[in-house]
């Protein structure tokens, strides 16, 4: 299986190629992956379905649980045929769908195939994180494809807004497998379902799990990226956003949900969530103009159905919901190709302009005509199996609950009517007073693969007990019972039969209402518009991001090292304060001339920072380093005095060759005054912490120096030398001393380099001069966001 | 002989006192130059005086450094703020 | 065989030595540094295999026993990162040779980049082996000091000013860093990083907790660690790319690096550290945040490099194996994958000329290898699967759910808020940068300086070492079953702590 | 006459200078420092030349080191001197330049006039006009129409300098023009 | 800004030079001659230097060596050369032809630096560790017992490089800011 | 103590001594030149006093270097006093008001002031 | 090497003024200033070092003293290694704020312009409350 996931991803690498050359062929090779796929797995499905799973493993990184393990079962076989068969599918009808060698074909070919591979992948995915792996590749497959070429500001927004809903929810997803994962010690799927963990971590899980499949599979109030990603071409439209894609999110409920049966944080917001997409999706559809708005609502509200039923993890609502995933497919892929098939003919999708294509286009109508029988729940569609069979498992299960949930589904389903016929009314009906729509008749590479999808739901519905076996198998994760519900076309007159007639009844009603409905909902307040929610929550990211950023980045050096000094102080400094003893045998001085020499010291620390004169600091400094020195000799260590008095002279004597250009005075108004006297306070808590520091940890010494001690023992027979600083230098710690000398020959060369550069500058302009009378001034530019060559005034004034 | 050392001690530390007050006061450049230069060679003289006390004169060649180095950092700034002071 | 331990500091300072010495011929500059950093390459591959087959490989220098001389140790984590670190160099060098052969010709030799870029080199590696606390303050400075030429070098007017911070930040926190030493030193006789371990312990308890957090701050500054990170968004994104490319890709890990061994090797935490979980958290946001207001890419990334710093703290404040472990990938990681972005970035500047997200556009159709080449790191970056970014973050996160305190479940959180807020900002880039209408190029503001802008090309070399780090981040997804099991391994040594020890003061006295 | 052996002959006191301050710091006189000395010594003039200079220094020991007594004296008076003016006067301190034309005319000479006057405190040479044999004197608690006495004082420091390493030329020069003074020799005999 | 009288019109005495550049030396004391950069001459430091410079280098050969035993060492042996050279620069000398050999100051730096480092792999040809010293001691007749620390070799190469250092800072932070002086006195800045 | 101690110890405290006056010297001094007077010939004896009282204490061997330092001291006194006081010419730090002569300045100003 | 290794009052009032001098001058805008801020709190740091080791001694050198008298050597030669870095740094800092006064025409440190577009950006956030101001002022903000 790894193998089969693996040739789509090569082929799709290989695909630019081809795809640079003709755009068909690449879209004919396109196909031929999932075609395998597809082929090998039916060849094996009999095997599967009567309950022998195929298994594979790649072990990726053990340790973290990470390996990519499929597992082909009878959900996986199910879902093969939508990932796979319809996938087939769409990359035939792309060979005549989009323009020969445009970048859109170009691009969409490989993307298209890696989605297939990817969703291959995550459909037989039997660890979380192998779900989640390929789960996160569709989410950016999507994002490419939806977006194209982002040109059109709409298009970019439209593939942005995809991709942070479905992120954010996937992200959330993963935390729930980390969580559900280390809580049952195992990230592969079949065994937590074996032997599921308890207790909150599962809720936990539950609830972060079902984020990222809510999201994914478009549920309210996360269901708006799907509408919005209707600017995609509308194969990409037809495959991930009708048949494959937004299935994730049910396929994963469907996956986990017999590790979570019994879980109320896993049921109880399937079934609420699910509820009210479903009415929501429907009612919205009702409205749309756009036909692929419409069957995006349309996918909305049905995704809220599946819901519903794999969320409810019964055997008879996993059944139904089976049936309904693989009806859904197959009449939204054929919907979505025949609008697609509209628009591309006659350049419109508007349902106000189209008119009597039905006659011009039979054979089209048909197939939608089809295709909406099954969505609208008609037998003996497919989709008239699975609505029956979804009343029906309610009811089975009795009480108020499963009747009310009923109810809903009922109400939804009438909507799903409704706009069932206003999708076949609003392509294919001749609306008085609107022009015939022209376009040629659409060829047999755009018409076969939207017809397959729609003879299946026929051939699926009629041959139900074939239907039954396949969703069966995989109800059967809970248990089938005694006498459990079987799909079938005629149960007799039972409430489901009269739930489907009304429903269709109703539903022909409310599209015979349409025009004082529109009406009515232009009246209805709107209480939830997730469109705007998502704008504001975007909005307001970015307000809080430029809030925190604009408030916190100042920009200004002498903050930054402030706050840098602070935290010495806040932190560590606290700490030291807290704790300070300060010990009783402090001396004042150890020898005499401390005190002189340290009044020489700080009296010149003082000046220096009262000086107003650059040379005077400099000086004064100078006086500060030889006072040290000072120190240093009365300390018992003339080497470092004398590097001390060395250094502290060329430090001198290179401060003066700079200081001969600049000017004698520092920059008058050099700090703002009301910052003088706290900076003042930090500087000395700052000085005050370190010389505490100083003391203390002087104090808490215990033993005497060892390694000195070493030393000085073998300084003379080891290095041969009786100066040990000496032989530290060059012999115990020589390496330092390399080090050292390393950043002596930068600094020089760094010297050099930014010395030197004003002569290069000079040379250049020299050269330049000669060749042009272009002004000798370069002013400063910035190169950086809003760097457009503009001048750094304030740089420069 | 150690209050004797104290005493150079103390006068040397006065005299680096004033001439520490010299630079900060000014009033030009040059003025503090001459101080630096005061400092030093009081700091190279404090030095000597220390190896008097401890008899210990190994150390001879540092002081034979310090007594250059005065030299030269005060030469160079003197020699370098030579163009920057104006003419009269 | 010891002597391998020293090679990755003595072969580029001696490299940098002639390179500096003969900086009239650069065919000869670019010669040795391409061997020397092919050769520590080689060198680190064979002290990972060494250090993870039979221990650390100890260099006593000079023959002098440690805690008296100074120690190079290779372990598993210095020889893991050495090899990181050393990919990422010699790629960054290649990009910096294309671009200067095509800018400059082949016989314009610089006395300054070759030797500054191997010195560089040498403090990087040494800071990863200096088993000395005062060894690893002079391998800070090398690295840091050359670091300072790097970012100046031909600098603008602009330019001048971001070097500034950044250098003054610097110095203030090496300064810092010889305040902390002096204090270790006063308190405990030695600098020895294993001889440390022991005797801080002895200290009193509040100068251990100061201490401790004098530490978190000196190398935080450099980690850019918020509330010390904000000279970086200022000063990094402002160099040329193979610069920025090796700052942000090395540097701030070597803070992190820093931090990860003092406070294991020396310290000892409770687990779940709930202080750095804290700064991790505020980290990553205030990161993420910066990153979302920025226009100018370098900028973005620069924040995000800040961002996902966090993360790595993040692994630490767990402190416990997975958690270390999680941090060691992160590094690993975000390493080659941070590098490999700014240098995608010097990319996209040569072929726009400016760096505003704003002014760019259809760069996808202009130029589809470099919409690859940011592509997989970009992803990468944001942590989406199968990419190495993924593997780290999973580690992460199975660290912070199994941590089991409150602090480290918020930090979890904020670690998927920040994977979201990453990808976002990459989104962007991608869809103000890569989609759209296609641009002409803007012309160079400054034609002066090293930062050759809006050319509209970019060199096969170029291409070819940004590629080569590409494929080394998705060598590193591929091989992140041995890798883990290294990281882990390491991360077991330095919660142990023995093996680090025993093998520096074993033979000692 | 620039043989090699004479350019050699005329590095000899550098090298032997040189020499000397190698053995006063090692504080040791043994062979092995002698030679060590000699080697480093020759390596400091070989690697970093002198270029050759015309004029010539003869010294003459004794009027040395009368010069360094005369000198060391002069010093401490002057010291008196001055630290009285600084208590005695401070601020209200008076004093003048005054042009002083030599009579020798080389570098070294000038310049050691130059350093001997500058030595002692109260006066120093200011700016030296070489071209013109002239240093401007600088000279502290000089009272009006003091300018003679300082001109004399330089005078009579530079026929020391003459005597103690001035070249017979130089020597007989100044001997001349002291005899044609007249009284002039006597003052500071 | 600039006072007539530096560029005062001929007065017979001496046309055409300023007061300032009365103090030029007549000879060549160093051997670079004068500066180039527009300072002027000042005879007396050009002699002091003449005296001390080599003087100044045999001190700091002298910490070199003494380092091992005493204060000093290669760092401060290299500064205190690179203080000679400064001095010289100082008078006037010019950085880059102040010996016979002629160095750059970066390829001096190299040098120091590939010694340095590559010394520490000497001892491994010997069988020893990695910067491992060695001290041979050799008895040569008349001078005795000569010891020899192969540690010396690392402070030669630091000395070297220390010393390249000083002149690269001389003529960088020297005579490179002194030109761009000059260029901004043209108007060239 | 004995004689040497004690002219050792005269030698140190007249030292110090000297330098103390050179500084009040430089304290109160009015001008540069005054000042770079009083400052450093003092010194320059103070040192030497110092240096001659330290010698004494010292082993011979030691004297001769420490003839050196005085040495240095000597030759390069004056060098600097020179320059500062030709730097403080130029940039008018002198009082002129206090001097009672300037030949220097009237030969400027002769030169100058010739057409 | 003496027992008691307390720094004593004379040299903690020392290393807290330098430190707070420094610090101080850390925090100015003139980079000189900043720079002499460097290398005074460096000269804090190495007189810290130094005072590591214990109190003052004999220098460690083997036939002037006794080893007992000695001070210890390792402060001080990490505190020379600390001296020349420091050197080293601060040279090429002053190179730095010769090259920013040769572009610049100062010496300061002035803030980072990018920082303040954001600041600017902020600020005009703030005032208009409106949602939708946002992305256009983004936009416009990065266009102009
Ligand atoms: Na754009
Ligand atoms: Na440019």
């Amino acid at each position: 299986m790894s193998a089969f996931v693996l040739v789509h991803l090569l082929v799709a690498l290989a695909l630019p190629i081809v795809a640079r050359r003709n755009t068909g062929m690449a879209f004919a090779i396109a196909a031929l992956p999932p075609a395998a796929a597809l082929t090998w797995v039916l060849a094996r499905s009999g095997a599967v379905l009567s309950g022998d799973a195929i298994v594979e493993e790649v072990p990726w990184s053990p340790l973290l649980g990470l390996e990519f393990t499929f597992r082909l079962d009878a959900l996986a076989v199910l879902m093969t045929l939508l990932v796979s068969g319809i996938g087939v599918l769409v990359l035939v009808y792309s060979i005549g769908y989009f323009h020969a060698g445009s970048g859109d074909a170009r691009r969409s070919a490989p993307l298209l195939l890696t989605f297939a591979g990817t969703m291959f992948g995550l459909i037989l995915a039997d660890d979380l994180l192998t779900v989640y792996v390929f789960w996160e590749l569709t989410t950016v497959c999507s994002f490419l494809l939806v977006g194209q070429a982002g040109i059109s500001r709409e298009s970019r927004r439209s593939a942005l807004q995809a991709l942070m809903i479905t992120t954010m929810g996937g992200l959330v997803m993963l935390l729930g497998f980390v969580v559900l994962g280390e809580a049952a010690g195992t990230y592969r799927i079949s065994e937590i379902v074996a032997e599921p963990p308890g207790g909150t971590p599962l809720a936990v899980a539950a609830s972060l799990i079902l984020v990222g499949a809510l999201t994914k599979s478009a549920q309210v109030p996360f269901h708006n990226w799907l509408p919005t990603a209707m600017v995609a071409p509308t194969p990409i439209s037809a495959y991930l956003h009708a048949a494959s894609m937004v299935k994730a999110g049910v396929f994963l409920v469907a996956r986990l949900g017999p590790v979570f049966v019994g879980v109320p944080e896993w049921w109880l917001p399937t079934v609420v969530f699910g509820l009210i997409t479903m009415v929501f999706g429907g009612w919205r559809a009702l409205h749309e103009t756009d036909l692929k708005k419409l069957l995006a609502y349309g996918t909305v509200s049905q995704l809220g159905f599946l819901m519903v039923l794999v969320g409810q993890g019964t055997y008879a609502a996993a059944l139904a919901g089976a049936a309904m995933l693989l009806a859904h497919g197959m009449f939204k892929a054929t919907l979505f190709l025949v609008v697609g098939i509209v628009d591309h003919q006659t350049g419109t999708r508007d349902v106000r302009e189209l008119s009597g294509l039905g006659r011009r286009m039979p054979a089209l109508a048909t197939i939608a005509a089809l295709a909406v029988a099954s969505m609208a729940g008609l037998p003996p569609m497919l989709g008239f199996l699975g609505k029956e069979a979804a009343f029906g498992a309610f009811l089975e299960e009795g009480g108020g609950t499963g009747l009310l949930i009923d109810f809903v589904l009922l109400l939804g389903s009438v909507f799903t009517v409704a706009y069932s016929a206003r999708m076949l009314w609003g392509a294919f009906a001749r609306k008085p007073g609107v022009a015939p729509t022209g376009g040629k008749q659409p060829g047999a590479v755009l018409l076969v693969p939207a017809a397959i999808p729609a003879f299946a739901g026929v051939v699926l519905g009629i041959g139900y007990p074939l239907t039954d076996e396949l969703a069966g198998s995989y109800a059967a994760v809970y248990g089938a019972g005694v006498d459990p519900l079987h799909l079938e076309l005629w149960h007799g007159f039972e409430l489901p039969l009269l739930f489907s007639v009304v429903a269709v009844a109703a539903g022909l009603w409310v599209h015979a209402m349409r025009v004082p409905l529109t009406a009515l909902r232009r009246r209805l307040p709107k209480p939830l518009d997730a469109q705007r929610g998502y704008e504001r929550i975007m909005a307001l990211l970015e307000r809080t991001a430029v809030g925190v950023t604009g408030r916190t980045q100042v920009g200004s050096l002498p903050t930054y090292l402030a706050i840098i000094l602070l935290t010495v102080v806040a932190v560590p400094g606290s700490v030291l304060v807290y704790h300070a003893h300060v010990p009783a045998d402090m001396a004042l001085h150890h020898n005499l001339l401390q005190i002189p020499l340290a009044i020489l010291v700080i009296i010149a620390a003082i000046a220096v920072v009262r000086a107003k004169r650059r040379l005077t600091a400099v000086l004064l400094v100078g006086v500060i380093g030889y006072g040290i020195g000072g120190l240093f000799i009365v300390d018992g260590g003339p080497d470092v005095a004398l590097a001390q008095f060395l250094v502290e002279t060329l430090t001198m004597v290179a401060f003066v060759f700079v200081l001969r250009r600049l000017p004698a005075r520092f920059t008058k108004g050099d700090a703002a005054r009301s910052l003088r006297w706290p900076k003042l306070a930090l500087s000395v808590a700052g000085g005050v912490v370190i010389a505490l520091g100083a003391v203390l940890f002087s104090a808490a010494r215990q033993q005497p120096p060892a390694v000195s001690a070493d030393f000085i023992a073998q300084s003379e027979e080891g290095a041969g030398a009786t100066n040990i600083v000496n032989a530290i230098l060059v012999d115990f710690r020589a390496f330092d001393t390399v080090g050292e000398i390393s950043v002596l020959a930068v600094a020089a060369t760094g010297v050099a380099s930014l010395v030197l550069a004003s002569r290069f500058d000079r040379r250049r302009r020299s050269s330049r001069g000669a060749q042009a009378t272009a002004p000798a001034e370069r002013p400063g530019v910035v190169l950086s966001g809003n760097g457009n060559g503009r001048r750094q005034e304030e740089e420069q004034s | 002989m150690d209050v004797v050392f104290v005493v150079t001690f103390a006068l040397l530390c006065l005299a680096a006192l004033l001439a520490l007050i010299r630079m900060i006061m000014g009033s030009s450049t040059l003025d503090r130059i001459v101080a630096l230069d005061v400092i030093v060679t009081l700091i190279v003289a404090g030095t000597c005086v220390s190896m008097g006390w401890l008899r210990d004169g190994s150390n001879i060649a540092l002081l034979t450094t310090f007594a250059l180095l005065a030299f030269i950092g005060s030469t160079s700034a003197a020699r370098l703020v030579e163009k920057k002071e104006p003419y009269r | 065989m010891t002597v391998l331990v020293a090679l990755p500091v003595l072969l580029p300072l001696a490299a940098a030595g002639m390179s500096l010495a003969l900086g009239r011929f650069a065919d000869f500059q670019r010669i040795i540094g391409l061997v020397v950093l092919a050769a520590i390459i080689a060198d680190a591959g064979f002290l990972l295999y060494l250090t993870d087959r039979t221990g650390p490989v100890v260099l006593q220098i000079g023959g002098w026993a440690a805690p008296a001389g100074i120690t190079l140790i290779a372990d598993r984590l210095s020889a893991l990162l050495l090899v990181v670190s050393a990919v990422v160099t010699f790629a960054v060098l290649i990009y910096s040779i294309g671009q200067r052969l095509t800018d400059y010709g082949r016989e314009r030799a610089s006395t300054t980049f070759h030797p500054m870029y191997l010195v560089l080199c040498a403090g990087v590696s040494l800071a990863y082996l200096a088993g000395d606390l005062f060894n690893l303050f002079v391998a800070f400075e090398i690295m840091l000091s050359s670091s300072y030429v790097l970012i100046t070098r031909r600098t603008t007017a602009s330019r001048v000013r971001a070097g500034m911070t950044y250098v003054i930040v610097s110095l203030t926190s090496s300064l810092l860093f010889i305040t902390m030493i002096a204090l270790v030193y006063a308190a405990t006789a030695t600098v020895n990083l294993a001889d440390l371990g022991g005797k801080v312990a002895m200290l009193p308890e509040g100068l251990q907790v100061a201490l401790g957090l004098m530490m978190v701050i000196v190398f935080g500054v450099k980690a850019a660690m918020v509330p010390l990170h904000f000279w970086l968004p200022d000063s990094y994104p402002t160099a040329p790319a193979p610069v920025t490319a090796v700052f942000a890709g090395l540097l701030t890990k070597v803070g992190i690096y820093a931090l990860i061994r003092t406070q294991t090797l020396v310290f000892s935490h409770d687990r779940s550290w709930t202080l750095m979980l804290v700064i991790a958290l505020v980290t990553m946001l205030v990161g993420a945040l910066g990153a979302l207001a920025q226009n100018d890419l370098n900028r973005m990334l620069s924040f995000l490099l800040v961002s996902h710093i966090g993360y790595m703290l993040f692994g630490l404040g767990v402190y416990d194996v997975i958690g270390l472990t999680g941090v060691i990938l992160y590094v690993v990681h975000h390493i080659t994958v941070q590098a490999t972005l700014f240098l995608v970035s010097g990319l996209i500047t040569r072929h726009t000329g400016t760096v505003a997200l704003s002014r760019m556009g259809g760069l996808a159709k202009a130029a589809p290898m470099i919409a690859v080449l940011f592509a997989l790191p970009a992803l990468s970056l944001a942590g989406v699967p199968p990419f190495s970014g993924f593997v780290a973050k999973l580690a992460l996160l199975q660290a912070g759910i199994g941590a089991g305190t409150w602090s480290a479940y918020a930090v979890t959180a904020g670690t998927i808020l920040t994977s979201l807020l990453t990808l976002y900002a990459m989104a962007r880039v991608w869809t103000r940068a890569f989609w759209g209408q296609v641009r002409a190029p803007e012309a160079d503001p400054d034609p002066d300086d090293e930062l050759v802008v809006g050319t509209g090309n970019s060199t096969r070399p170029m291409v070819a070492a940004t590629g080569v780090l590409v494929t080394a981040s998705v060598v590193i997804a591929l091989v992140a079953g041995p890798l883990a099991g290294v990281s882990e391994r390491a991360a077991d040594d330095l919660m142990q702590g023995t093996t680090y020890r025993e093998a520096v003061l074993g033979g000692a006295r | 006459m620039t043989t090699p052996a004479r350019r050699a002959l005329r590095r000899l006191p550098l090298v032997l200078w040189l020499t000397a301050v190698w053995i006063l710091l090692w504080g040791t006189l043994d062979l092995g420092t002698l030679v060590f000395g000699l080697l480093v010594a020759l390596l400091v003039t070989l690697v970093f030349p002198l270029p050759p200079v015309t004029t010539h220094m003869v010294v003459r020991p004794l009027s040395l080191l009368r010069l360094v007594c005369y000198l060391a004296v002069d010093l401490v008076v002057s010291t008196v001197r001055v630290s009285w003016q600084a208590v005695r006067y401070g601020p209200r301190t008076r004093a003048g330049i005054v042009r002083v034309t030599l009579l020798t005319d080389s570098d070294h000479l000038t310049a050691m006039v130059a350093n001997a006057v500058s030595l002692a405190p109260g006066k120093f040479v200011m700016q030296i006009d070489r071209a013109h044999r002239i240093c401007y004197v600088y000279a502290l608690g000089m009272r009006a129409g003091g300018e003679e006495l300082v001109r004399r004082e330089v005078l009579a420091l530079e026929r020391r300098i003459v005597r103690a390493v001035g070249s017979a030329a130089e020597l007989e020069l100044v001997g001349r023009i002291e005899d044609s003074a007249g009284t002039a020799g006597k003052e500071d005999a | 800004m600039t006072d007539p009288r530096i560029t005062a019109p001929r007065n017979g005495e001496r046309p055409g030079v300023p007061w300032t550049g009365w103090d030029a030396p007549r000879e060549r004391w160093l051997l670079s001659g004068f500066p180039r950069d527009g300072r002027e001459r000042a005879v007396l430091l050009e002699l002091a230097a003449r005296i001390v410079f080599p003087t100044v280098l045999v001190l700091s050969i002298y910490l070199l060596f003494a380092g091992h035993d005493r204060a000093g060492g290669g760092f401060s042996g290299g500064l205190v050369a690179g203080q000679a050279f400064a001095l010289r620069y100082l008078a006037g000398g010019r950085m880059d032809d102040s010996a016979i050999i002629s160095l750059r100051p970066p390829v001096l730096i190299g040098l120091g630096l590939t010694i340095a480092t590559l010394t520490g792999f000497l001892p491994l040809v010997f069988g020893q560790e990695l910067l491992e010293s060695a001290i041979f001691k050799i008895s040569v007749p008349l001078l005795g017992q000569i010891k020899f620390v192969s540690s010396i070799l690392l402070d030669i190469g630091v000395y070297l490089l220390i010393i390249g250092v000083v002149l690269d800072l001389l003529r960088t932070l020297g005579s490179g800011v002194e030109a761009d002086a000059a260029a901004a006195e043209r108007g060239q800045a | 103590m004995s004689v040497l101690d004690v002219i050792s110890a005269c030698c140190l405290v007249l030292g110090a001594l000297s330098c103390l006056l050179g500084a009040v010297g430089l304290l109160t001094f009015p001008d540069v030149t005054a000042r770079l007077q009083a400052a450093t010939k003092p010194q320059t004896l103070g040192l030497i006093l110092v240096l001659i009282g330290t010698a004494l204490q010292l082993d011979f061997h030691y004297s001769l270097a420490l003839a050196l330092v005085a040495l240095f001291q000597m030759l390069t006194a004056p060098v600097l006093a020179q320059l500062v006081g030709r730097a403080a010419y130029r940039a008018d730090s002198i009082r002129r008001e206090n001097l009672v002569v300037d030949e220097m300045g009237e030969r400027i100003e002769r030169e100058h002031d010739r057409p | 090497m003496t027992a008691n290794l307390t720094v004593n009052l004379t040299m903690a009032v020392v290393l807290a003024a330098l430190y707070s001098a420094g610090f101080y001058l850390l925090m100015q805008r003139s980079l000189m200033r900043i720079l002499i801020g460097t290398v005074i709190v460096g000269h804090g740091a190495n007189l810290l070092l130094q005072l590591a080791g214990g109190p003052p001694g004999r220098a460690p050198i083997l036939g002037d003293a006794a080893p007992e008298q000695m001070t210890d050597p390792l402060p001080q030669a990490m505190a020379l290694t600390a001296i020349v870095i420091t050197f080293a740094l601060t040279t090429f800092l002053l190179a730095l704020a010769y090259r920013s006064w040769v572009l610049l025409g100062h010496d300061e440190v002035r803030d980072d312009v990018e920082d303040r577009r954001i600041r600017r950006l902020e600020r005009r956030l703030a005032e208009s409350e409106d949602d939708k101001a946002n992305e256009d002022e983004l936009e416009r903000e990065a266009t102009q």
